[in-house]
């Protein structure tokens, strides 16, 4: 009894997570233009709304078994789609993460984007999108999951184009969307072959036992695939830097924490499906993805542009982590890195809105994301710095905050994976290390730069409004090691039900991934702390041996960089433009063939059938005497062909 | 003496259509020495009255079990009934839209008209190549003549023209004719000697005689390769001429062609396959008909073209050398005969308003003289056998026919007449379609002034257009009657 | 009641006859008039809908003798007037009604001779109506045949400055489809007979009795112990190659297509709606009501050929959309790409695929009408449709944009909305097909999604460039004014319609689904009695 | 040689004349004359074929009546050269070219 | 070789003789002439063939009539110019390939013909007789319709040849 009314309630509490968000843009889209000033607040309380509803679910279902529901959605050939919510513990998380980034952005948003002509527009796709991540999250059919996947992506685009006047943001936001059809095919394909092996696509129905290995492997890298697309990982991230022409909170919610983080959520859900040989894949692409995003991060002077490389690399990091078996501590730095990501991107948000107001009555045009441009603002907005502080130190895993304990968890397990023998395994724990080390180096040039170097141009700044600072406060909040666990040094995460089943970490790890962080940061400080920003890098004088070292490792990663760049921005671009040129190059083609090959045969034929005519035609020449010479050669000729 | 007389008395009695249709035209003589005025007016009462009459008594009082009459000469079956019921048909509709005639020349008119009936009813029914010889000259003479009575330069040329082709053409049937009369010791060819010697004597020569003799038929039928004067006779005749002059020596032509394509086929024993040379004539009238009418302006040269493509798909009928097909092909005669005269009709009415004309000055009149357009168009569509005109349900009666043929057979050119005829429909397009696309989708130009309103002409296109309808909803109705026509040779 | 469908098909056809008698003076009545019948049909639908039931045989049929004629030798001749609904009529004859009301409204701002044009209009709706409901091979034929005539006048009448090129090729192209399809039909007549009629040879239209291979007339050319062969193929594998090259120009596939770009360009909007909404729908309609029943041998052996020009048609189509110029022909192309979809799910011969298949059928009526509109939305304004003139149209045209954006979303195939459902089905159809019964390879699923990706670019591409960035137009005098309330009217319930099937299938496929069944079942079933 | 082949190589060579002639002379009177040569040519054919059967005429009576025919041909002939020749002032066929194809 | 035979070869030859006359001569009313003496041999062939009343027929109607009603068309042809009717020859090669194809057609298709070549002599009694009752009993319906023909053509002709206008030299 107690039971049914457990269920029902969770039933209809999912249901209500499910639906507000999707009310709440249904609003925006009907209030008139002339109320448009209430949408802010509208979607904001029903965001709300949400997320209390999404913790009372969280509580309600707790560290009981999953639960699911399900309603057929249609049939086909006597196979029933349902429609169904899962809910265990990891979708339940990953609802509350989502409800509360969704309703922090919301409510800074409100400051973020007072002055916008489409408040409607852009605070319905944000319902919308946060409805389509939670139905992405909680649904336990593939196919449904697949729906809501797209829908992600719809709305990504919509939003990543919300300055659509913009040639860059309306250039990004196609681009966008379209590579991440790429990896949706992928996904597609790999749906159908499960759907041919089993005739079902419901994730707690799956009886893999009746899929051959290959084609299981195959179904695996094709879901992969999508995953590949979605969370921005190699080679298909690039899509990820340029959609920061978007505005930021939506920067924060869906290119840092929830979007690119579904692809890593799906790989955990669907962890049963993956053999051997698609981990191999899935750790190996996670490693590249992870250095090349820090590596491009390195050298970016955009702040969002660095926070989305980083953002590539985290993911890239997190996939590593998964394929390499500490799947529950990918899943971990999940939420962390959702927190403290969406934070850094609050923050860089702040800066931007200080920035625009205080150029507001200045004249000329300076980019104010660039942080060459920036300096020296920790005195002139202290509570932007204070959180952004606490979130950059999140991401480089200094102890205490968050990003230490999930990063120390996947070292960890990932340690315990790689085994004693030396294999190919060894070289992915060199990547996570070579991560580890330098995601501290460009946290520290980014931090240093903005905050810390000599500022250009000297003017007066106040603090962003209070709605911004107060969930810029919270989110950065909830990156504290200290306010989730009690022991930095002894992971004990917030929620017991997740330690439960974690292993501890070994004390060897701890001590050498705070050495390597050390490292970094003295290197870094001494780098850059003389160090002048400019077009091109000069780089300081070598006056230590240890410079000079580290010159000429920069010079070295640097190049390699450069070459990244160039490979990003000329191989890989080039091929997708290039793709696309050709496309249109082929389209070319086929529409001239189209014109003159096949128009040209039909109309030939027409044209024949004129030739023929005209031949039959001039027969009637107007002379008798030609006609009968014709008509008397047409009858010998017959009797000829009948004799012979 | 007694009896041979006795014969031809019970002969002339039933034969009482033909008998009026000669008693009217030596009326028609009189009065046209008499009468000074009013002449067309009582001369067309005068034909129409007779055609009722005489189609009155061929439905009603001949007898509908083949009789002999003349020694053999002439034989009455439902045959032939039919046909005189569709060429007297034909008459009524060609007298109905012919206008008053220049020259004060209407008794002469009449009398042609008369005669080409005379000879076409006798050519149906005629079991015996000299009733054929000269019902045909009949015929062909009339039609020389009435080509030439548009008195002017254009019609003298064309009579003259359809002159010396078709005596030409005769000649050599004549010459053909002989060779057989040589080969078969009979000039009756429906007789059991006719059969027994060419059985017996199955040469070469007898190919080519056929093929003279049937050079004359496929003349009077517009056939390829004897084809060639239909568009300039078409182009230089009065319309209503050209209306006649295109259906009843045609069918006429078809009904002795059937005859006598049965009787040298001599019931599938003759050495040479005429069921294949009928198909190759078929399949190059419909190719070479429908081709050569694609470039056509002139709207009279194009539907010169697409008669030869139309005997054609007549001659298709026949190539199944069956019963049923034949059948269809009666089938098809009447529709055709019906659409033919709807285009012929319309155009004529375009004519009496504009003079003559190509067909690039049609343009934009659609909307002007809705009627005749409509008439026109529906013309068109039935031609071309689209639904839901009976043009369709003849062309797929026909070509049912030859499916069937094909089956029994096998022979690999009926298969292919069958494909390129039908795919002939999409050529026949190009051009049908010529006449409504100017009339409804060009511009008008500026002078185009309102047809005038012709009360007759729109009465006679709503008719022929109900009547095309209703053999499409209905075609069992005449479907029936026609299977009920056994026809032996 | 019992004559329900005899009231759908014949309210237009005599509508028309009644029209003609109206002067054409009373210019704006004709609208209201047609508007009217419109609204009657709809009404009948909804008692057609109530009579419906969902089970997988015919339901609400009718029969009339119509021709029967004795053949001599043949035996007898025997064609009915035969209407019936089944799982794969009722969508179409819902959606037909549901397009064509729109497309009158659309026709509203006609104004060159609205008596001929709502006339023909009407006729164009009675021969629409039948030719979905006969269920006789010659009335259906002789329906179809009907519709290209006013088809052709309203293209060649109404049409945009090349008209004449485009109605005389349009008419063309589909003759030549339909003259391939009579040389079947006559084929057919005289090798199916009547099994209800007795010792008495009954040869018959009827599509009951053709999908039945006990029904062949044994000995006939087209019999199935018949071992002629003409080249290659045996006869009933010709008729079959002849039956889909009919079908396909219409559909149309690639290489047989290019009459639909030059059509739809030059057609006035109502006429493109039509035209792509439903005429385009004969294509498939005729493979599934008669090419695959009646040889399913051939089905079978020619599912390779029919896939791959499915394939062909998705890609090439695609390819050819992102190419275009012109937003219309770039609509046009995007047909022949979903119709290509279309294709390879009927070739995969499995329940997936066939479902999807006449899903798709469905959707891309709702969205390729919908298209077609916005089309004419901007046509009206600017006279104009060359992509490259305008430019940030989203912000000066909000609603329109929005209207847009579902449009071409449900186009490319985004989940919520109908395009959907029918290609995930019909690419999961295509991809069973090897494992089920091993008709179509594994790569030609594979290659159709990318058809998906070809259709976001465009669509994409298309977004960006008319509709993003700054506003411009190049026409300057025009005034950019965003819908108004027809166009609205118009619009909405296609777009309504697009987001509820695609939320809501099963709506639609408690239609599909018996039929489909029953279709995959029944031509496997025939195919192992004519090859056991 | 028999005197049978004599005659119908005569009839042949007779048909083949005309035909020539009228394929070939330019004036219309000539063709006239090419044709009465060819219906010569079938009279003579069903006169010798006559003799194959004696006790009947027939080959006889078609022979009458194709000179008939060839009376009326030639009256009608004669008359419409005349009206050609009234507008054309010529009795070549070859000059009357109102009547043909257009380009 | 009896005398009959020799007169059939002399007919025979000329015939031939009058026929390459008519091929060959420019001149149409030679050739009109040569005509003439070409069907009068063919009826001296006729009578040889006991054919007498078609002999007589062809004398009369075809030498009397026809012909002079084409020299009476010759002239009036002719009036304008005065001078003699010239005709050219075109379409020579051609038209020779045909006509000859024809003939050589003919002869060789002959040659595998095999006829009944009795040259049984006629039944005896007036021929001439047995034709008119003949004519009258089992040959009256073409004889009828061969009036009808005569008179048709007759008023048509006249019809043609007479109906000019000064208006309508167009």
């Amino acid at each position: 009894m107690t039971e049914t009314i457990h269920s029902a309630a969770s039933l209809w509490l999912a249901l209500s997570v499910l639906t507000i968000p999707l009310f709440s843009a249904l609003v925006c889209f009907v209030i008139s233009e002339k109320f448009a000033w209430l949408s802010p607040m509208v979607s904001s309380l029903l965001l709300f709304i949400t997320f209390i509803c999404s913790a009372f679910l969280f509580f309600q279902v707790g560290d009981s078994h999953a639960l699911t529901y399900s309603w057929p959605w249609f049939s086909v050939n006597e196979n029933i789609i349902r429609a169904s919510l899962l809910l265990d513990k990891h979708g339940l998380i990953m609802v509350m993460v989502v409800s509360l980034v969704s309703f922090l952005v919301h409510l800074y948003s409100i400051g973020y984007m007072a002055e916008d002509q489409a408040l409607i527009r852009y605070f319905g796709m944000l319902g919308f999108f946060t409805f389509a991540m939670l139905g992405l999250v909680m649904s336990s059919n593939l196919l449904i999951l697949f729906c809501f996947w797209e829908l992600v992506g719809f709305s990504s685009y919509r939003l990543i184009g919300h300055w659509y006047e913009k040639q860059e943001a309306a250039k990004a936001s196609t681009k966008a969307f379209l590579i991440n059809r790429v990896g949706d095919l992928g996904f597609l394909i790999g749906l159908m072959i499960l759907w041919s092996w089993l005739g079902n696509l419901d994730i707690t129905y799956l009886n893999l036992e009746t899929i051959p290995t290959f084609w299981l492997t195959t179904a695996g890298v094709c879901i992969f695939i999508g995953v590949i697309g979605k969370s921005a990982q190699f080679p298909l991230f690039h899509w990820l830097p340029d959609a920061m022409e978007g505005p930021t909170p939506v920067s924060a919610l869906i290119h840092a924490a929830t979007m690119v983080a579904a692809g890593v959520f799906l790989l955990i859900r669907i962890e049963s499906l993956f053999t051997e040989n698609t981990l191999v894949i899935i750790s190996v692409t996670g490693t590249i993805t992870a250095i090349t995003g820090a590596i491009g991060a390195l050298f970016q002077y955009d702040i969002k542009k660095i926070l989305a490389y980083s953002t590539i690399s985290q993911l890239g990091f997190m996939v590593m982590a998964i394929g390499a078996g500490a799947a529950q501590g990918g899943f971990l730095h999940l939420l962390h890195h959702a927190f403290f990501k969406a934070g850094l991107f609050l923050g860089a948000g702040a800066i931007i809105h200080a920035m625009h107001q205080a150029y507001h009555h200045q004249e000329g045009n300076v980019d104010v994301q660039d942080i060459r441009n920036l300096g020296d603002l920790r005195k002139k907005i202290p509570i932007t710095f204070i959180t952004f502080m606490i979130c950059s130190a999140a991401l480089a895993g200094l102890p205490f905050t968050s990003g230490f304990v999930s990063k120390e968890l996947i070292l960890t397990q990932m340690n315990e994976w790689s085994g004693n023998a030396f294999s190919w395994k060894w070289l992915v724990i060199l990547g996570a290390w070579v991560v580890t080390l330098l995601t501290p180096v460009y946290t520290f040039r980014m931090v240093w730069f903005i905050f810390f170097a000599k500022s250009k141009h000297n003017v007066e700044m106040v603090e962003v409004p209070i709605v911004m600072r107060l969930s810029m406060f919270v989110i950065s909040m909830s990156s504290l090691a200290l306010l989730i666990t009690f022991k930095p040094f002894h992971i004990l995460t917030i929620i017991n039900v997740l330690m439960s089943l974690y292993p501890n970490t070994s004390h060897l790890i701890t001590l050498l991934s705070t050495l390597i962080l050390l490292i970094a940061l003295v290197s870094a400080f001494f780098m850059y702390k003389n160090y002048e920003l400019k077009d091109q890098n000069k780089f300081l004088t070598p006056n230590l041996y240890l410079d000079w070292l580290s010159d000429y490792a920069f010079k070295l990663v640097l190049q390699f960089a450069i070459l990244v760049h160039w490979f990003d921005r000329k191989v890989i671009d080039k091929i997708i433009n290039g793709l696309t040129y050709l496309q249109v190059g082929i389209a070319h083609v086929t529409g001239w063939s189209d014109r003159y090959l096949v128009d040209g045969v039909v109309n030939g034929m027409a044209y024949s059938a004129k030739g023929i005519g005209s031949v039959t035609r001039s027969l009637a020449n107007g002379k008798i005497q030609s006609y009968l010479l014709w008509a008397m050669a047409g009858l010998l000729i017959f009797i000829l062909w009948i004799l012979y | 003496m007694n009896d041979p007389l006795q014969h031809i008395f019970e002969s002339v009695s039933l034969l009482i259509p033909e008998v009026i249709i000669t008693a009217s035209l030596i009326i028609t003589i009189l009065l046209g020495l008499i009468l000074k005025t009013n002449k067309h007016v009582i001369l067309k009462t005068l034909a129409l009255a007779s055609y009722g009459l005489a189609i009155f008594i061929v439905l009603h009082h001949l007898p509908t079990t083949s009789t002999l009459l003349f020694g053999g000469m002439i034989r009455i079956d439902e045959f032939s009934s039919y046909f005189k019921f569709l060429f007297l048909t034909g008459g009524i509709l060609g007298v109905w839209i012919s206008g008053p005639q220049k020259e004060n020349s209407s008794a002469e008119y009449f009398l042609l008209f008369h005669a080409v009936i005379l000879g076409s009813c006798l050519l149906a029914s005629s079991m015996n190549f000299i009733m054929v010889i000269l019902s045909l000259e009949l015929i062909s003479l009339s039609s020389y003549l009435l080509t030439g009575f548009g008195f002017n330069k254009k019609s003298a040329e064309g009579s003259l023209k359809y002159f010396l082709f078709g005596t030409v053409a005769t000649a050599c049937m004549i010459y053909g004719i002989s060779i057989i009369y040589g080969i078969a010791g009979t000039l009756d060819f429906s007789s059991e000697l006719f059969l027994k010697n060419l059985i017996a004597l199955s040469s070469p020569l007898l190919l080519i005689a056929g093929l003279f003799t049937l050079a004359g038929f496929l003349f009077k039928i517009t056939a390829v390769p004897f084809h060639l004067w239909a568009p300039d006779v078409y182009e230089s005749a009065p319309t209503p001429v050209v209306a006649f002059i295109s259906v009843v020596p045609k069918l006429a032509g078809i009904a002795v062609l059937t005859k006598f394509t049965l009787a040298i086929h001599l019931f599938g024993q003759s050495g040479y396959n005429w069921q294949v040379i009928l198909s190759v004539i078929s399949l190059l009238s419909i190719l070479i008909g429908n081709l050569s009418a694609i470039a056509q302006t002139n709207p009279k040269r194009m539907l010169a073209y697409s008669s030869v493509a139309q005997s054609g798909f007549l001659l298709v009928g026949l190539v199944a050398f069956g019963m049923d097909g034949i059948h269809f092909m009666l089938f098809y005669s009447t529709v055709f005969l019906v659409m033919n005269f709807l285009v012929f009709n319309a155009l004529n009415q375009f004519e009496n308003s504009y003079g003559e004309l190509g067909i690039q000055s049609l343009a934009g009149l659609g909307t002007l003289s809705i009627i005749p357009s409509l008439a026109i168009l529906i013309g068109f569509v039935s031609l071309t056998g689209l639904p839901p005109t009976a043009g369709f349900t003849a062309k797929l009666f026909i070509f049912g026919s030859l499916w069937g043929a094909y089956q029994q057979s096998g022979e690999l050119i009926l298969l292919v007449l069958f494909v390129i005829g039908l795919l002939n429909t999409v050529i026949s397009l190009f051009f049908y379609l010529k006449i409504p696309y100017y009339l409804f989708i060009k511009e008008k130009k500026e002078t185009a002034n309102s047809i005038k309103s012709d009360v007759a002409g729109n009465l006679l296109s709503l008719i022929l257009v109900i009547v095309l309808f209703y053999l499409f909803i209905s075609p069992d109705k005449l479907m029936g009657w026609i299977n009920k026509i056994t026809f032996v040779l | 009641m019992r004559h329900l469908l005899s009231y759908l098909i014949f309210t237009p056809l005599l509508a028309a006859v009644v029209g003609l008698l109206i002067p054409a003076t009373q210019k704006n009545t004709f609208r209201v008039f047609a508007l009217l019948i419109s609204i009657i049909q709809i009404v009948i639908m909804v008692l057609i809908a109530l009579h419906y039931e969902h089970h997988d045989g015919i339901q609400l049929s009718e029969r009339l003798p119509w021709i029967s004629m004795d053949l001599g030798q043949w035996g007898t001749m025997k064609a009915e007037y035969f209407v019936a609904l089944d799982g794969l009529s009722f969508p179409m004859v819902a959606l037909s009604v549901a397009i064509i009301s729109i497309a009158v409204i659309s026709s509203w701002t006609i104004e060159k001779n609205q008596k001929g044009y709502f006339i023909l209009m009407l006729i164009l709706n009675g021969a629409i109506m039948g030719s979905f409901c006969a269920l006789d091979f010659l009335l259906f034929y002789v329906f179809f045949e009907f519709l290209l005539l006013p088809m052709y006048f309203l293209i060649g009448i109404w049409g945009g400055p090349r008209r004449e090129h485009a109605s005389i090729k349009f008419f063309l192209y589909t003759l030549l489809g339909s003259i391939l399809i009579l040389i079947v039909i006559i084929a057919l007549y005289l090798s199916f007979q009547d099994p209800t009629s007795g010792k008495v040879l009954v040869h018959t239209f009827n599509m009951l009795h053709m999908q039945n291979p006990e029904n062949i007339i044994p000995g006939s050319i087209l019999s199935i112990d018949s071992t002629d062969l003409l080249g290659p193929y045996s006869y009933r594998l010709w008729a079959f190659l002849l039956l889909f090259i009919g079908f396909a120009i219409k559909l149309p596939a690639v290489p047989l297509h290019t009459w639909l770009p030059d059509a739809h360009v030059e057609a006035p909007t109502p006429i493109s709606v039509i035209l792509a909404a439903l005429l385009l729908k004969f294509g498939a309609y005729g493979l599934l009501r008669f090419a695959y029943p009646i040889f399913p041998d051939g089905a079978i052996y020619f599912s390779w050929l029919v896939g791959f020009v499915g394939v062909v048609s998705i890609i090439y189509g695609a390819l050819n959309a992102l190419s275009s110029k012109d937003l219309k022909r770039l609509i046009a192309y995007s047909s022949v790409s979903h119709m290509g979809f279309v294709l390879l799910g009927l070739a995969s011969i499995t329940v997936e695929g066939v479902t999807g298949a006449v899903y798709q059928m469905f959707s891309h009526g709702i969205i390729s009408a919908m298209l077609f509109l916005i089309t004419g939305v901007l046509y009206d304004r600017t006279h104009d449709r060359l992509i490259a003139n305008y430019s940030g149209l989203a912000s000066k045209m909000k609603v329109f944009t929005g209207f847009v954006l579902i449009a071409f979303f449900a186009s490319l195939g985004l989940p919520g909305l109908a395009g959907f459902i029918g290609e995930v089905m019909i690419l999961f159809g295509a991809f069973l097909s090897q494992k089920a019964n091993g008709l179509l390879p594994i790569w030609m699923a594979i290659v159709a999604t990318f058809g998906l990706l070809l259709g976001a670019g465009y669509y994409l591409w298309t977004i960006q460039r008319m509709f993003y960035g700054p506003f411009s137009v190049k026409i300057p005098a025009a005034e950019m004014n965003d819908l108004n309330h027809r166009e609205y009217v118009m619009l909405l319930p296609l777009a309504m319609a697009a987001l509820f099937f695609g939320v809501l299938p099963q709506t639609l496929l408690n239609f599909i689904n018996p039929f489909a069944q029953q279709f995959v079942e029944a031509l496997f079933k025939s195919a192992s009695f004519i090859n056991p | 040689m028999s005197d049978h082949t004599l005659l119908f190589a005569l009839g042949a060579f007779l048909f083949s004349a005309g035909l020539l002639i009228v394929l070939t002379k330019k004036n219309a009177i000539m063709i006239l004359l090419g044709i009465e040569l060819m219906l010569n040519a079938s009279n003579l054919n069903l006169i010798l074929f006559n003799r194959q059967n004696p006790t009947t005429y027939e080959g006889q009576f078609f022979a009458l009546f194709v000179i008939l025919v060839a009376v009326c041909e030639a009256a009608v002939g004669i008359a419409i050269i005349l009206k050609a020749y009234h507008y054309f002032h010529t009795s070549v066929p070859d000059q009357f070219s109102d009547l043909k194809e257009r380009n | 070789m009896n005398p009959g035979q020799l007169t059939l070869y002399l007919f025979v030859f000329t015939a031939i003789i009058s026929v390459l006359v008519m091929i060959f001569t420019r001149t149409v009313f030679y050739a009109a002439l040569a005509l003439t003496v070409c069907l009068i041999s063919m009826a001296g062939i006729y009578a040889l063939l006991y054919a007498e009343f078609l002999a007589i027929t062809q004398l009369v109607i075809y030498a009397g009539g026809v012909l002079v009603l084409i020299l009476f068309g010759i002239m009036l042809t002719n009036r304008i110019s005065g001078k003699p009717l010239i005709t050219e020859s075109h379409h020579v090669i051609k038209s020779a390939i045909i006509s000859a194809g024809m003939f050589l057609i003919l002869l060789v298709t002959y040659q595998k013909t095999s006829f009944d070549q009795s040259q049984s002599a006629p039944a005896p009694g007036n021929h001439i007789n047995k034709i008119g009752i003949e004519l009258m009993s089992n040959y009256v319906a073409p004889f009828e319709l061969g009036g009808i023909l005569l008179l048709v053509c007759l008023i048509g002709a006249a019809l043609m040849a007479s109906s000019f206008k000064k208006n309508d030299h167009v």
